[in-house]
């Protein structure tokens, strides 16, 4: 009798909970742009992820704090799991365990890949893709910061500023003059720049750039290097590199990751000094 | 026991196809020529079948019976098969025999040989279902004293149906010298039946009944069921016989349901064998090598049709065939196959949707062609004798031979198939390539090999599937659209490159068609399965058995 | 200055091709052979026989299936061998109305249930028969139907990630299971018979010659509105989402696109315009049967767009109206040979002409006059990946 | 732009080209072939374009027609059903054909009957199918369902003493009519609801094997059973076979078909069949002069020994034979003097006896019902006495049980209806 009477009364309340007057039902509370909270100047937070494949630990217990405008480079062997964290942090690969947050507020790994690029999360990868058939002019208009809906974007026309900041951006990645010229048929620098260049126009908030200098002459390399550098304060930007003299001559602060955990971290020098990892990483080098 | 039976049998069938024919008729020829029959009225019946129409023929047959007796088998089984002859000229009735492709004549009632006979001098007895059933029955009371046991208890079998007083009187006789324990049963549930059905006392029947309450014969469910239904009006009516009817009549519903249930499983791992060998070839083209090949159904197509040929080239071996066809089919087919890698899908390197279309128009083309040179009918393939005919567990549960030996083979090519790829080196080199092609070429796998190899193997196997289909259903140019969709299923469902997922996924899509049937009706049960399965894709887009890790992506 | 230079030339290498002048001679063309049609006498030279304006009628319908699946195969990379369902979903639907249309005119006079269901002793109409008299139900249905197939199939598919292979053999599958639905004869839409033996629409006899040219030139107006749609489409920032999709559906995806509601939406629009080109269809033909969900017709469709040149819309329009014009002439001369030419033409185009005859005009052009511009000098280059993109 | 004038110019071409002279030999008479040669049906259709290239060649041996030769168009509408009534009209309207003979499935018959109304054309259908139609321009040859399938059931019961009916059929319209006319048909006889089972399976039906189990059940209650089947082609083989492997002879249910004929038989392994039946208004075995001259015949013009004959050729040689009666008869190939002609018409039997054509539109002809022999052939086991005249709309449906067809004045009618004594639908409208 009680047990009837109390489940009676908690489904009533759960009702009145339901249809509260002064609360819209959580389906249809509209999708604000959530603004991300830095106010601990923490950007990123990633900790204890935890990740395998068929028994293949990629990512061990993985912590990872990045701070706002902060330009970190992340070094490790192959498989150390660089690029599956940056995975996890886009949305592309789903942890087994352990969290990722932007800023102290949004859950990353509630959203899918569209989602977190729409937050400010650039990524660009390790092997360049840009699309290939449609102009570096196109493919830049598609990275606009916009609307990103079909209705919009099947409406939008391009506005003068929205010209102006291709045009600055064609100019920052030096391909002013092969505007007009398929991606497909840029060299491997170039596409490299280009998709830079598409991280540029979203305005991102936060930028992984996966082995950014591959296949650069030294010059290349070197203004990239000059590029990276300038956009970090304004913007946040973590870069993955093999390259020991691109990352000393751009790196504040370096993370090694090493079979899916950090390391150590610290300056380039620290790191170098440090005795693991002269034995598991650079050790190999010497 | 029965598995013990079952095993040797089958063992038989393989071993020895060619020995099950010819050795039973001589052994009543030898009756005849002893020959005890009244010398006169004999043959003078016999006249008659030429001339009486076939509504009269029975009471001709019943007199020959009659005063022939045992004799009277190879005439019977002669008119039975529609072998039964009579000479225009004079009347006189012979027996038509085919031996390799000749055709001979005999007097049935001396066994000579009659010669100097072509096919137009004859013409044919002929029989009816209702003369056929006669002869049957006939052929089995005179076979109730036989010396094989075994066909002593199919002849009581066959009588079970019909019982009139003469039958259970030779029935009765012949238990008396009975020595086969199982023979003795099934006499003594003749006799049960007559009792039930003709006897006078009630403790009669109800010992009769106790008796039957364990049987799973059709016909003695058939008379338990008369009484248990019979209505209390009746003359006959005994409601104690109608209790314990119903009562034994339940028991035995139980274990038929039983069965039921057992037969419905075959149906559908047998039904899972064959999409297994449809999709099996596919496979590996499409699991192992990302191709997809449209024409696979054409490869089965075109190992049915090596069958056909075969069975043209060897007309007398018919038992021998299929043993010769499923080398051949692998052969014809795997060199299709490598005739198609090296000339078209090689150029089409990474572009899987091309090679989709490319080989849908190879398809086309194959079919076209087996229209153009061989017809555009179907055309016939025999079944070899040790294929055909039942597995007899008990009276109502019977495996089929033919679906019991393509779930055999199936298996077995699914095996063959595995250890290839696991132990061997071909195997080795296709892993490698199927996993990473360039590295594997950089390690000096010559990849464009293991490709046409691959391939050839898929089509080969394709092909052996197109020699186990040929014994079910038709040989056509449309044989292999009919299946190409299923297999794509069955693949895309276990998970590609997953040899294990194709065997799951193959024996679980026959079984629930096959428990769907009854529900749905046929139709209905195949839509639900496709929808079943494009939503499972949905849900699993890499199947039941998915490649996982990074390679995968 | 710059910044309008970018702007005139932000439509260069349009990937709609210029489908303007295409549009027009087609209109032209059509209007031109409906007067030959209507105002000639029947002996003259230029007399159009009311035979090959249906004949022509049908190949806009093919046209405008093979624009639906070049929508999503040229410009989304899509691969769907079912775009059959759609078209003969339209082609229900409109064949519904035209079956209740008959009124008490069928062979047992019945004025509410259609021949066959009479015949097969049904009682009343079933639920989803009703409405179907009213002309602007029927033609909702005719997109909503579909649609919501489409959206719900492209929903599910385009959520879970399934592409290239695995969506061609599920959209293969679709039309299968459809197919078979439509030939069991409870399902209530005829069965293997199908719909057949219509008379009249709006009021106006469907065998008249009037009828036939107002169907002719609606067909090719709702062809060319169709053109233009999507030449607008392909040519807005949608269409470069959408060849971005088919090039590198990742990439687009971590510059923020939702790609699925693309793809979905593409697949919803492309499975109405099929839809629509079935509905055309039946009026036209005068059957709709089950044999439309076969398998082998939606990839047939997908031959006709290949050889025009998919990623073009002209290409596929003139794909279809090319190779059901060999169809019609080839298989009067000799029957037997079609499925060779077919199946060779399947083999060939994929292997040689992989852009299609308006690739292959493209290539023509370059060799005669000499390279032009950056764009066709890596179309080779950029079908290649998109391919592997695609996969 | 240069690429936008070459297209306009082929579209023009292809328009221009379409606009067919159509060269009017007055001197032919014009026969039409509307058989399939490729696609599904080409396997049964083929043949029946050949028996009509056959009689042509015949008739113009003997002279042609109206001292005009005949000149037969043959067309291709491969398997399509809608490629069917667009190859009508192209025979109608651009080949100007005098008559039509034509088509096998149902629903190609169904597609081709608006234009074919339209245009005022005359066809000839020569394929046993499940009636409830007739057409002022279509005359049907083949066996309508009483001429069919209800002697082969009343000799199934009344000469086997069949009390237990398994109606099997392919799910299309030819099966679900005759198995709905069946079942009214067998009620109307006594028989017991439970003692009947319908099934029916899709085209092409290959795993037979629950359905054969089921039926063995079914037949295995005590009470003699027979499967009547309207399977439809493809699907026959494996059912047989899996009949056989089930153990299921003649002897114990025996199948009587009525899609399975001489020409199906040549292209499987007929051991498994040997004993069942088959209903037929024609079997190539009957032994009578006109049959044997017609075998040979066909088998001269078809150059192959090993061609067999069968009921739609038998119908399409008594319709073309009428046909050029008719011709005659009413000096003229015009459609509507010739459609009068028709009615009335006798041709002899290749099996014996005369075959009339009714005022519906339909033949009354001899029914046979054969035993498949293990050389392909039937047996002729009964047959019935004299003729039986087709019935275009069957007295067992509800839906049709009060129509008739009477193409004669005054009536003028192919849906009839002997109540409201109206002409229903759309044939009156059309007039």
């Amino acid at each position: 009798m009680n047990m009837i009477e109390e489940r009676v009364s908690k489904a009533r309340e759960q009702a009145s909970e339901f249809f509260r007057p002064d609360q819209v039902w959580p389906f249809l509370v509209p999708d604000q742009p959530q603004q991300v909270d830095v106010s601990k100047q923490v950007l990123l937070y990633v900790e204890g992820l935890n990740l395998s494949f068929d028994g293949f630990k990629a990512l061990n217990d993985l912590n990872l704090y990045i701070n706002d405008g902060e330009l970190r480079c992340l070094i490790g062997a192959n498989g150390a799991g660089k690029t599956t964290l940056m995975d996890v942090i886009t949305g592309k690969t789903q942890p087994d365990s352990g969290t990722v947050y932007f800023g102290s507020n949004i859950n990353l790994l509630d959203r899918s890949e569209d989602e977190i690029a729409q937050l400010g999360i650039g990524r660009k990868f390790q092997k360049p893709t840009v699309f290939e058939a449609q102009t570096v002019f196109d493919n830049l208009e598609l990275s606009l910061k916009s609307n990103k809906g079909v209705i919009p974007t099947l409406l939008a026309r391009l506005s003068p500023t929205e010209i102006q900041r291709i045009d600055e951006v064609l100019n920052i990645i030096g391909l002013q003059e092969q505007r007009f010229m398929l991606a497909g048929a840029l060299s491997h620098g170039q596409k490299q720049w280009l998709e830079i260049g598409m991280l540029l126009m979203a305005d991102p908030r936060l930028l992984l750039v996966d082995e950014p200098v591959a296949g650069m002459t030294p010059q290349e390399t070197e203004r990239t290097a000059e590029l990276l550098q300038s956009l970090a304060g304004e913007r946040t930007v973590i870069v993955v590199e093999h390259d020991m003299e691109f990352v000393r001559s751009i790196a504040r602060t370096v993370t090694v990751l090493h079979q899916g955990s950090v390391l150590a971290e610290g300056t380039m020098d620290q790191i170098q000094a440090n005795k693991d990892v002269i034995e598991v990483y650079l050790g190999e080098d010497a | 026991m029965k598995k013990l039976m079952c095993i040797s049998f089958w063992l038989m069938g393989c071993l020895l196809p060619a020995l099950s024919h010819g050795a039973e008729p001589d052994a009543a020829e030898a009756a005849i020529q002893a020959g005890h029959s009244d010398s006169e009225t004999i043959p003078k019946l016999v006249q008659q079948l030429t001339e009486k129409s076939l509504t009269k023929a029975i009471p001709v047959l019943e007199a020959l019976a009659r005063e022939g007796g045992e004799t009277m088998l190879p005439l019977f089984r002669t008119m039975l098969n529609g072998d039964l002859y009579y000479v225009k000229a004079t009347g006189r009735v012979v027996g038509q025999q085919e031996v390799d492709g000749e055709t001979s004549y005999k007097d049935l009632l001396t066994a000579e040989p009659v010669t100097g006979l072509g096919k137009r001098d004859t013409k044919k007895i002929r029989v009816n279902n209702k003369l056929r059933g006669f002869l049957r029955d006939s052929i089995s009371r005179i076979q109730l004293s036989s010396e094989d046991p075994a066909k002593r208890g199919a002849a009581v079998r066959s009588l079970l149906s019909d019982l009139d007083d003469s039958t259970v009187l030779a029935i009765s006789e012949a238990r008396e010298n009975e020595t086969d324990a199982d023979v003795m049963a099934t006499m003594d549930l003749a006799l049960a039946m007559y009792a039930l059905a003709e006897g006078n006392s009630d403790v009669e029947k109800m010992d009769a009944i106790e008796q039957l309450s364990g049987s799973l014969e059709q016909d003695v469910r058939n008379l338990l069921r008369q009484y248990a239904e019979m209505e209390p009006d009746h003359s006959d009516y005994n409601a104690k016989a109608s209790a314990a009817a119903s009562k034994a009549l339940s028991k035995i519903q139980e274990k038929v349901e039983f069965y039921g249930f057992v037969d419905q499983l075959f149906f559908g791992l047998s039904l899972g064998s064959v999409l297994l060998l449809a999709a099996i070839g596919l496979a590996i083209t499409f699991g192992v090598m990302g191709v997809i090949n449209m024409a696979h159904g054409e490869m089965i197509m075109l190992g049915a049709y090596t069958t056909y040929i075969i069975q043209m080239l060897l007309p007398n071996h018919i038992d021998l065939s299929i043993w010769i066809a499923i080398p051949a089919a692998f052969i014809v087919s795997g060199l299709v196959g490598v005739a198609i890698e090296r000339g078209v899908i090689r150029h089409l390197h990474g572009r899987p949707l091309e090679t989709l279309l490319a080989t849908f128009g190879i398809s086309l083309f194959l079919q076209q062609l087996v229209r153009t040179v061989i017809s555009p009918q179907n055309v016939p393939v025999s079944t070899p004798s040790w294929m055909s005919g039942t597995l007899d567990i008990n009276p109502v549960l019977s495996l089929t031979l033919n679906r019991l030996y393509i779930l055999a083979f199936a298996l077995l090519v699914f095996f063959a198939l595995l250890i290839i790829l696991k132990k061997t080196n071909l195997g080795l080199n296709v892993r490698a390539v199927s996993q990473n092609r360039a590295m594997a070429r950089a390690m000096g796998v010559r990849s464009d090999r293991v490709d046409a190899l691959t391939f050839g193997l898929g089509s080969g196997i394709a092909g052996i599937a197109g020699v186990a289909l040929s014994q079910l259903t038709n040989v056509g140019p449309n044989l292999g659209q009919s299946y190409i969709i299923d297999s794509f299923m069955v693949v895309v469902f276990g998970g590609v490159g997953n040899l294990w997922g194709t065997l799951v996924a193959a024996f679980s899509l026959g079984i629930a068609n096959k428990f769907l049937e009854p529900v749905t009706g046929a139709v209905l049960a195949s839509i639900l399965v496709l929808v079943f399965i494009i939503l499972f894709i949905q849900k699993r887009p890499k199947g039941l058995f998915p490649q996982k890790g990074r390679a995968a992506e | 200055m710059s910044s309008l230079i970018s702007s005139i030339f932000a439509n260069r290498g349009q990937p709609g091709g210029r489908v303007m002048p295409f549009v027009m001679i087609l209109l032209v063309a059509t209007v031109l052979a409906s007067c030959l049609n209507l105002f000639t006498p029947e002996g003259s030279a230029l007399h159009v026989s009311t035979y090959t304006i249906t004949l022509l009628g049908k190949y806009l319908c093919y046209a405008m299936l093979a624009l639906a699946v070049d929508v999503i195969w040229g410009y989304c990379g899509i691969l769907s061998l079912g775009h059959g369902a759609f078209f003969a979903l339209g082609g229900y639907a409109m064949g519904m109305y035209l079956m209740r249309q008959i009124g008490d005119r069928g062979v047992y006079g019945n004025p509410i249930l259609p021949d066959f269901m009479v015949f097969l002793d049904w009682q009343e109409l079933p639920w989803f028969w009703l409405g179907m008299d009213q002309f602007w139900f029927a033609m909702i249905m005719v997109i909503l139907v579909p649609g919501i197939l489409a959206y719900v199939f492209g929903f599910l598919a385009f959520r879970s990630r399934v592409t290239g292979v695995y969506l061609s053999i599920m959209t293969q599958a679709l039309t299968y299971a459809l197919m078979l639905a439509f030939f069991r004869n409870e399902m209530g839409f005829g069965g293997n018979n199908g719909l057949t033996d219509f008379k009249d629409i709006l009021g106006f006899d469907l065998q008249s010659d009037t009828t036939r040219i107002v169907l002719f030139l609606i067909t090719a107006a709702l062809l060319s509105v169709a053109l233009v749609t999507s030449h607008w489409i392909m040519n807005s920032r949608m269409g470069k989402v959408i060849l971005a999709v088919r090039d590198s559906e990742s990439r687009a995806r971590f510059i923020g696109y939702k790609t699925e509601t693309y793809k979905v939406w593409l697949f919803v629009y492309s499975a109405v315009i099929a839809a629509v080109a079935g509905a055309l269809y039946v009026p036209q033909v005068g059957i709709i049967n089950p044999g439309e969900f076969s398998p082998i017709n939606s990839i047939e469709v997908v031959i006709w767009v290949a050889v025009g040149g998919r990623g073009t819309l002209i290409g596929a329009v003139v794909g279809a109206l090319l190779v059901n014009y060999a169809k019609t002439r080839f298989t009067a001369i000799l029957p037997e040979g079609w499925l060779f030419m077919l199946g060779a033409l399947f083999v060939l185009v994929t292997l040689y002409l992989p852009k299609g005859l308006m690739g292959l005009y493209g290539q023509l052009k370059d060799k005669f006059s000499g390279p032009s511009g950056p764009s066709s000098a890596n179309d080779r280059k950029t079908s290649d990946t998109a391919e592997g993109a695609s996969a | 732009m240069k690429f936008n004038k070459l297209f306009a110019g082929v579209t023009l071409a292809l328009g221009t080209s379409m606009v067919t002279f159509t060269a009017t030999a007055e001197d032919t008479i014009k026969v039409g072939v509307l058989h399939s040669l490729s696609g599904t049906m080409a396997i049964s259709e083929t043949t029946l374009k050949d028996t009509v290239l056959m009689m042509v060649e015949e008739q113009n041996k003997a002279g042609g027609l109206l001292g005009k030769k005949l000149e037969p168009v043959v067309v291709d509408p491969a398997s399509n059903w809608p490629l069917f009534a667009e190859k009508t009209r192209e025979l109608l309207t651009e080949k100007d054909v005098d008559v039509i003979f034509g088509c096998w499935t149902s629903v190609s018959r169904k597609s081709v009957l608006p234009v074919i109304e339209e245009l005022n054309g005359l066809m000839f259908y020569p394929v046993q199918y499940e009636g409830e139609e007739s057409s002022k321009n279509v005359f049907y040859t083949g066996a309508a369902p009483n001429q069919q399938a209800i002697p082969a059931v009343d000799y199934l019961m009344n000469d086997l003493d069949v009390e237990r009916w398994v109606l099997a059929g392919t799910d299309y319209v030819y099966p679900r009519t005759t198995n709905k006319i069946l079942e009214a048909y067998l009620k109307s006889k006594g028989v017991d609801a439970k003692d009947i089972m319908v099934n029916y399976t899709p085209f092409g039906h290959s795993d037979w094997q629950s359905i054969v189990s089921d039926i063995k059940k079914f037949g295995s209650k005590g009470k003699k059973t027979a499967v009547v089947s309207t399977i439809n082609g493809d699907a026959n083989v494996p059912f047989y076979k899996e009949l056989g492997n089930q153990g299921i002879s003649a002897e114990d249910i025996p199948v009587v078909a009525f899609s399975v004929g001489e020409e199906e038989l040549s292209g499987i392994d007929t051991k498994p069949l040997v004993g069942h039946l088959a209903a037929w208004n024609y079997f190539q075995s009957v032994d009578t002069a006109e049959n044997e001259q017609f075998i040979d015949t066909w088998k001269t013009f078809i150059k192959n020994e090993d061609r067999v004959t069968n009921d739609p050729m038998e119908a399409t040689y008594i319709g073309f034979k009428m046909w050029a009666q008719a011709v005659e008869k009413a000096g003229t190939t015009d459609v509507d003097a010739v459609e009068k002609a028709m009615i009335g018409q006798e041709v002899k039997n290749l099996t014996g006896g005369v075959a009339v054509m009714n005022k519906n539109h339909h033949l009354s002809k001899p029914v046979l019902i054969g035993e498949i022999q293990d050389d392909g052939q039937f047996e002729v086991v009964w047959e019935t006495d004299g003729v039986v005249a087709g019935d275009a709309w069957s007295d067992f449906l509800p839906g049709s049980k009060d129509l008739i067809a009477d193409w004669t004045a005054p009536t003028e009618c192919g849906n009839y209806n002997v109540k409201t004594k109206s002409c229903g639908g759309s044939m009156a409208t059309a007039e």
